[in-house]
């Protein structure tokens, strides 16, 4: 069944080597899907092709039924595409409230269409995800200030606020304190039950069990294996390939 | 016969041009520090050359003055400029900036101490002699192919035979590999300064005894030096080497259908179409966008 | 933050205020001095010029006070053009309304042009004595020269070329007004005497590449070769032209007179004009000049200190005049006086105005022999 | 003393349109342009055109002015598009050499080295404004538009969008900026206001010629902009005052002889530049980078 963003025959490679081989992938709506692998195994590279930051060699996304390949990254954004980046990539001269404001300006002239009134869904927009994040009180604060934690929150209060159906995760909780991990993860089942659908990266795989619902299994580009999170970390051939174990 | 002269001419430009960006490029590829006071290295090297000439002292000794000074700054440089930067980890443009005004602080400097004419040293080796009809080589045309290529040879060696060499090459792209081979980064980084900074001497004499210094020679060279490590691929010693070479050429060569104003002008053109075109440059990997 | 920032402005515009209010408080009491100003480089690259050019007016003004010539004394004031139009037009706004100058001697084509609206708008006369661009002449009522302009230097050096046999002439000039007249001037005047440019090649001011410029001059199969240069830039061209295999005859005009194209080796047997220098003349301006300067300086003067002596002595002569008719000396009143003189005691002789208020001087041929100028006509 | 205060008064308002337009590329667009005199030449070219073969109205001078420069500027936006860092600034660079060599060469236009003499006094709707008081009070009407034109724009979603793009140029895109148009649009901003500061230099001096749009120029502008303080509103201003006021500061200082003021001037801000890179890269009003 074609998801809600769907994947088909993707490849991508970089001088002779193949970041991403002939993946199919698809994300149905509602379902969170983890991205599991080893370190190069082509995640990354797979949000990147998604998101249209490169160019695939061939294959297609689609999203909602639409094609999107080849388009430019900031048009397939607009379709409800939300990401977030491993080196999280905030706006770091700007305040915590700037940095979610302009995730959610779309117009591209000198000022926004819409006038008074979508300029205040915009700000409410922003509050509430600052709400939910817990940054309210850093509204006037710089990123560049902001402590690990709470860059990482401010990555997601910038997707929060887009309200976007579709949010491609990199590694978002890596590095989080026990506390401020399960903040984050209500913070996910929250947007899950109203209707987002997920994809995330994550090599925790404690956090992989909470969230998905899926997982598919990438190694050197290529999708090995994708189900059921607890059929896919019995397998002793892929738990192997993850924890570095290649046999010859 | 007009060509052929011109491309002379263009050779003998292009090597001092290809030295200089080779420097260049080896400091970049090494420590990714867009050195952009190699023009004053180059502006140093060719001012202190002069001076020890006119000051009585015999060539030898001049050349290994400007040598010792032109080494002493990069790895000045390096330690008192760029390091500290680096410490803060500092934009790139950071360092273009810091190092335009030491740029700046050597031009001033030079003025006061040289004033602000040409400074040339004179010898019978940049007179031309008659080596086919209507075209004429002058001795230091031979001198400085001859230094640009055995050179070049020697850096080229030196990178990809001795331990160094490849340590230097791996600096900025495997610095896992430096511990393989037990060397230390910051020691590396120093014999990059030292080398690229040593390459820019040979130019610096040439162009002190064919067309002269002037203060803001640093600002010329640094603008070949930049233009020649782009149209070469950012990093790429053999690409900077070779773009600086055709653009000494081209510089030359245009001045057969178009006014000697557009010689330096040509050059920039052919930097701006690459830039355009092929931001990747002769030998470049793809750009990181 | 703001308190810091303000203290800072005002640091650093406090010194500027108060030596510049201490003059016009000088000036308000009696015995008002005529102020002629200087609009010369004395910082940057031409800086050397400043030099110079002031020791020309120094001296004048050193004869004038000493002569008594005119009922006030004479206050020198300078300012800095740094040799660029930018800074000519700003320190003539200085010259003209915080020094209230009531003459202004210049140099440079590109300052003078920068400069000369803002003067004739204040009604200062403004006198070149250094630049040689033709389009000097007439650039406002106000602006005169006492230096013959350079086409004048090319139309004396026609008749040499006639008599030399030299026919095909290659040019190199800079791509400036200064350099485009010259290379008018050529194309006119050249067939009258039977000769004609066979090429011509613009270089930028500040180049000193001259290698592909010396293989095109080779391949136009030139008999002599003209460049219009001026500076260090001189030197190179020379040195490179010989270099690689230019060895016709060079020509070139005043701007050549440097003691670094003398000590030139290339240099040896160049031809070039320049105003007529006579010291040994008996005429009396001339003789006070020439052993004043001998006196002063330890040497023969050049064309320049003649120049903004002269420059500064029109001055004197013409405020003299209105003294005598107790006209007041300003703007007007100067050139009013000097259309009705036309005709001035100057050294190196007699020297006429013409209604444009341009000189005429003697030029004569010169070639270099042995790091000597050498008298060819 | 008037005059002389008018003077200067005059040309830092000038300098400060043109450092601020600067400020716009530099600080808040990320944008390191070393071609910002290219821009504010074609302003001055297309100003004193106008003000000599038409009237010599400021306002349709600045307008020609700005639109000349605006256009023009996608010579910059284009390379501004295709690379980024090191490469953008040899780029500009690049441009700014061509340029030169375009402007000295383009006698119809520019009148080469010999430049546009004559410019007339100038007019702003019939009336004169040639008087350097009024002149300057024009200047400073800019200048205020300009500042209050930039401070609105950057407090807005437009500056939100440029310092996005400054910070992350791939999250930017990532959350929905067309990056390429806003780019152009800021390009063909800061060079217009560039251009805007051409004109009124032009009416200023009454003169124009090449040497005042050379690399020295964009060095010194850029110079001004970083030694002030970039991406701040009061920055580039306080650099301009700092930078012009330089010289007037060092001929008091009596021990240096006078033919050398320029090259200690010029070191001075060389060595100003390196300084400030070391320990205070934000410039003087400018914030620290954070405590990351």
């Amino acid at each position: 069944m074609q998801g809600l963003l769907s994947v088909r025959g993707l490849e991508k490679h970089f001088g002779g080597l193949a970041a991403v081989q002939k993946v199919d992938l698809d994300l149905q709506e509602g379902v969170t899907t983890a991205l599991v692998g080893p370190n190069g195994a082509g995640k990354t590279t797979l949000f990147n092709l998604i998101t249209g930051n490169i160019v695939p060699d061939s294959g297609t996304v689609t999203v909602a039924g639409a094609a999107v390949t080849g388009r430019r990254p900031h048009e397939i954004a607009r379709l409800g595409v939300a990401r977030s980046f491993q080196d999280l990539r905030l706006f770091g001269r700007m305040t915590v409230r700037d940095n979610v404001l302009a995730a959610i300006e779309h117009g591209a002239w000198f000022w926004q269409p819409g006038g008074g009134a979508a300029r205040r869904a915009r700000e409410a927009a922003v509050e509430s995800a600052l709400e939910r994040t817990g940054l309210s009180h850093l509204a006037k604060a710089r990123a560049v200030d902001l402590s690990y934690a709470e860059t990482k929150f401010l990555s997601v209060a910038r997707i929060l606020a887009t309200g976007a159906r579709i949010w491609l995760l990199d590694e978002p909780a890596s590095g989080l304190d026990l506390n401020s991990r399960n903040r984050f993860v209500a913070l996910v089942r929250e947007a899950v039950a109203a209707g987002v659908t997920v994809c995330l990266i994550e090599h925790n795989l404690d956090i992989v069990t909470e969230l998905a619902d899926r997982i598919a299994f990438l190694d050197r580009g290529a999708k090995l294996a994708e189900g059921e999170p607890a059929a896919i970390l019995r397998d002793p051939e892929l738990i192997a390939i993850y924890f570095g174990e290649r046999r010859p | 016969m007009l060509i052929l002269q011109l491309l002379v001419s263009g050779i003998q430009t292009g090597a001092i041009y290809a030295l200089t960006a080779a420097g260049f490029a080896l400091i970049f590829g090494a420590t990714r520090i867009f050195h952009v006071a190699h023009g004053a290295t180059f502006a140093l090297a060719g001012y202190a050359f002069v001076g020890l000439v006119n000051g009585g002292f015999g060539w030898p000794l001049a050349c290994l003055g400007a040598l010792v000074l032109a080494v002493a700054f990069g790895l000045a440089m390096d330690r008192f400029v760029y390091r500290p930067i680096q410490r803060h980890e500092g934009s790139f443009f950071t360092v273009f900036v810091a190092a335009f005004g030491v740029t700046i602080m050597v031009q001033s400097l030079i003025e006061i101490g040289f004033g602000r004419s040409f400074a040339a040293v004179s010898t019978p080796l940049t007179r031309a002699h008659q080596l086919l009809p209507g075209l004429y080589v002058a001795e230091v045309f031979w001198v400085a192919v001859a230094a640009a290529l055995v050179l070049f040879a020697a850096v080229t060696l030196f990178l990809e035979r001795t331990r160094l060499g490849i340590g230097l090459r791996a600096l900025s792209e495997n610095p896992e590999l430096l511990r393989a081979y037990g060397l230390s980064a910051r020691r590396l980084s120093m014999i990059a300064f030292g080398l690229g900074s040593a390459l820019a001497v040979p130019g610096a004499v040439l162009t002190a005894i064919t067309t002269g210094l002037q203060p803001s020679i640093s600002a010329q060279v640094m603008l070949v030096s930049l233009a020649a490590s782009v149209v070469g691929g950012i990093g790429s010693l053999r690409g900077a080497a070779l773009a600086g070479l055709l653009l000494g050429v081209v510089e030359n060569l245009v001045v057969s259908v178009l006014d000697t104003q557009w010689s330096s002008a040509a050059g920039f053109v052919v930097l701006f179409a690459f830039i355009l075109f092929r931001p990747s440059g002769l030998f470049g990997r793809a750009v990181a966008r | 933050m703001l308190t810091r920032r303000q203290t800072l402005a005002a640091a650093m515009a406090a010194p500027v205020a108060v030596p510049l209010a201490a003059p016009r408080l000088a000036r308000a009491q009696q015995g008002q001095p005529y102020v002629v100003g200087t609009l010369f480089p004395m910082a940057g690259p031409n800086a050397e010029y400043g030099g110079v050019f002031t020791a020309g007016v120094q001296m004048a003004l050193d004869h004038i006070a000493a002569d008594r010539m005119l009922g006030r004394p004479v206050e020198l004031r300078a300012q800095d053009s740094q040799g660029t139009p930018q800074g000519g037009a700003t320190g003539m706004t200085k010259l003209a309304s915080v020094d209230r100058a009531n003459y202004v001697l210049v140099g440079f084509t590109g300052v003078s042009k920068a400069a000369a609206p803002i003067a004739a708008r204040a009604k200062v006369p403004m006198v070149n004595g250094g630049g040689v661009g033709p389009d000097l002449a007439g650039l406002s009522p106000y602006f005169w020269n006492v230096i013959p302009l350079v086409n004048l230097e090319v139309r004396a050096l026609l008749p040499w070329l006639g008599r030399s046999g030299l026919k095909k002439i290659a040019l190199i000039y800079v791509d400036d007004p200064f350099g485009n007249a010259i290379l008018a001037e050529l194309r006119r005047g050249l067939p009258e005497v039977g000769a004609s440019l066979v090429g011509t090649f613009s270089v930028p001011p500040g180049s000193q590449q001259f290698a592909a410029v010396a293989a095109k001059v080779r391949d136009a199969g030139a008999d002599a070769v003209y460049f219009a240069s001026y500076g260090a830039q001189q030197s190179q061209i020379i040195k490179q032209l010989r270099d690689n295999g230019v060895s016709q005859q060079l020509l070139t005009y005043s701007g050549a007179t440097l003691a670094s194209v003398a000590a030139l080796p290339e240099a040896e047997g160049l031809v070039f004009t320049r105003q007529a220098a006579d010291w040994s003349s008996d005429d009396p301006v001339t003789k006070r000049f020439v052993t004043d300067w001998r006196a002063k300086h330890g040497g023969d003067p050049g064309s320049y200190h003649q120049n903004y002596y002269n420059g500064t002595r029109l001055f004197a002569l013409l405020a003299q005049g209105l003294e005598k008719q107790n006209r007041p000396v300003d703007g007007d009143g100067l050139r009013a006086e000097l259309l009705r003189v036309r005709e001035f005691a100057f050294v190196g002789g007699k020297a006429s105005f013409d209604d444009q208020g341009c000189v005429t001087m003697p030029i004569e041929v010169n070639k270099l022999q042995g790091g000597q100028y050498v008298r060819l006509s | 003393m008037i005059a002389y205060l008018l003077n200067l008064a005059t040309l830092a308002t000038v300098f400060g349109i043109l450092a601020a337009s600067l400020n716009l590329l530099i600080g808040y667009a990320g944008i390191f342009s070393m071609a910002h005199a290219v821009f504010f030449g074609l302003g001055a070219y297309a100003g004193a055109q106008i003000a000599m073969l038409l009237v010599p109205d400021v306002l349709l001078a600045c307008l020609a002015a700005a639109a000349v420069a605006g256009l023009l500027s996608l010579c910059l936006a284009l390379p501004a598009l295709r690379v980024r860092g090191e490469y953008f600034v040899v780029a500009s660079l690049g441009l700014q050499m061509v340029a030169i060599t375009v402007f000295s060469e383009a006698h119809a236009v520019t009148g080469g080295h010999g430049g546009l003499v004559g410019i007339p006094p100038a007019t702003l709707f019939g009336l004169n404004i040639g008087d350097p008081g009024a002149f300057l009070l024009v200047c400073l009407a800019v200048l205020a538009l300009v500042l209050l034109g930039i401070r609105v724009l950057m407090r807005g979603s437009f500056g939100r969008s440029l310092m996005a793009i400054r910070d992350s140029e791939s999250a930017a895109k990532a959350f929905g900026k067309d990056v390429p148009r806003i780019k152009t649009l800021a390009v063909g901003l800061g060079c217009a206001l560039a251009g805007v500061a051409g004109a009124l230099f032009a009416f200023y001096m009454a003169f124009v010629n090449v040497e005042s749009f050379t690399l020295e120029q964009s060095v010194l502008v850029m110079a001004m902009v970083i030694i002030g303080g970039t991406a701040t509103l009061a920055g580039p201003l306080i650099g301009v005052l700092l930078l012009l006021l330089l010289p007037a500061g060092l001929s008091f200082l009596t021990f240096i002889p006078p033919t050398e003021i320029g090259a200690v001037q010029q070191f001075i801000y060389g060595l100003a530049m390196t300084l400030l890179m070391i320990f205070r890269p934000a410039g003087i009003a400018g914030l620290s980078t954070g405590r990351r």
